[in-house]
């Protein structure tokens, strides 16, 4: 039940390893595990790199709700939230969500949830930078939308 | 209190952080406001349009007419893009 | 974009590299995994071994099947569906569905919707061993009920 | 034709696939079934309640009124269970 904010990248198979087999059982039958990557460009420009700025304290508080919230949800034998914050490069890993439940709706749906509130919720800004230089990210709508359906 | 400046607000108070005596008159965030954007061309720029503002007073998210009790940290921020 | 069918073990981050980095780009900004795994226990009894059996040729027709779909209906930069036939024991890995795109939510669904499609249409059949001894895992009307959402 | 059974028909039957001289009277997978039905008590059992079984032709799922062509592959398997 896992909540890590780091500069550090993370292998994926760790965090998977982790769900497939907890400390305590039941060992579940279903697995899903979302990952969010930097994108290579915006608005047709190339993107050099990105920083990801965050509030410590309310990131951790508001990551440990939504899990607290997705476990309240579905019966979950495991969940993990890792977000990276810093400078981070195109492709360069940014979060990962996992979600083990015996049931695989379950697991489908609460690591949907989790994304959905963490992309509205946790606060977290993403600096892109291009060759026009600096651009804080704008947040969506649709990524409004995607939280209330829940 | 301590004041906090995320992301675009933060690039145009020139601060990420800053402490002012708590003053009895702020009944809401919105009066903290009202005083903040007096404080210099970028606290205003910042704080100039509240709808484009997220509030959180220790850490948990608020409306602008949340009331302010001393000591609280409040944090202005821009709408959150991780993930 | 790859369908295997295989009576050998995966590895979940050689699926996933190949989903986050692929062939050609572009490379997605989100990939979502999906593993299912043999369960422990059934009605109270502890599951020895299982063994799944297909329909060589029209499984992998099927398979192809969905992941075109799957394709078909979102912007997807990859897709890799890996179901194991043979004896299996408790907690090992039986299917990874793996869908990547720029876009979250397409991630999310596509890896769900060809879940669901492959749990209803293809030729698989699964037998749990217990000290009860050898049974036929019976579809459930729930899995049919998740299709039709699609 | 080739006639192939999976799972407990499979175990019914006895046999995973068998060879059978295509019969032009067979006009629908119907006909078939009541044939084969008349082979062996095992396939009387597999084949007893056609609502527990699924058909595939030549790799397509197809239902048991569906017409029969020769040097088809007829499947009879219950329904999947996968993933």
């Amino acid at each position: 039940m896992t909540v890590i904010v780091t500069e550090d990248d993370f292998d994926l198979s760790d965090l998977y390893a982790k769900l497939r087999t907890p400390d305590l059982p039941p060992s579940p039958g279903a697995v899903t595990v979302f990952v969010g990557l930097v994108r290579e460009m915006n608005n047709d420009r190339p993107i050099t790199s990105m920083t990801l700025e965050h509030y410590p304290g309310m990131t951790e508080k508001k990551l440990e709700a939504i899990r607290d919230q997705a476990m309240h949800r579905w019966p979950l034998t495991g969940v993990i939230i890792v977000h990276r914050v810093g400078k981070l490069g195109p492709n360069d890993q940014i979060v990962a969500v996992g979600a083990a439940s015996a049931h695989r709706q379950a697991s489908f749906d609460a690591a949907n949830f989790i994304m959905d509130f963490l992309k509205t919720e946790a606060p977290f800004w993403k600096s892109e930078n291009t060759s026009d230089g600096a651009n804080w990210v704008s947040a969506r709508e649709t990524d409004n939308k995607a939280k209330r359906r829940w | 209190m301590n004041i906090r400046y995320f992301a675009w607000l933060r690039e145009h108070t020139g601060v990420s952080s800053e402490t002012l005596t708590y003053d009895p008159r702020w009944t809401s965030v919105a009066d903290l406001v009202a005083d903040l954007k007096t404080k210099s061309d970028g606290h205003a720029k910042a704080l100039a349009d509240m709808t484009l503002v997220r509030i959180a007073i220790n850490y948990d998210y608020v409306d602008i007419d949340h009331k302010l009790s001393d000591g609280d940290e409040v944090a202005f921020f821009p709408p959150v893009t991780g993930g």
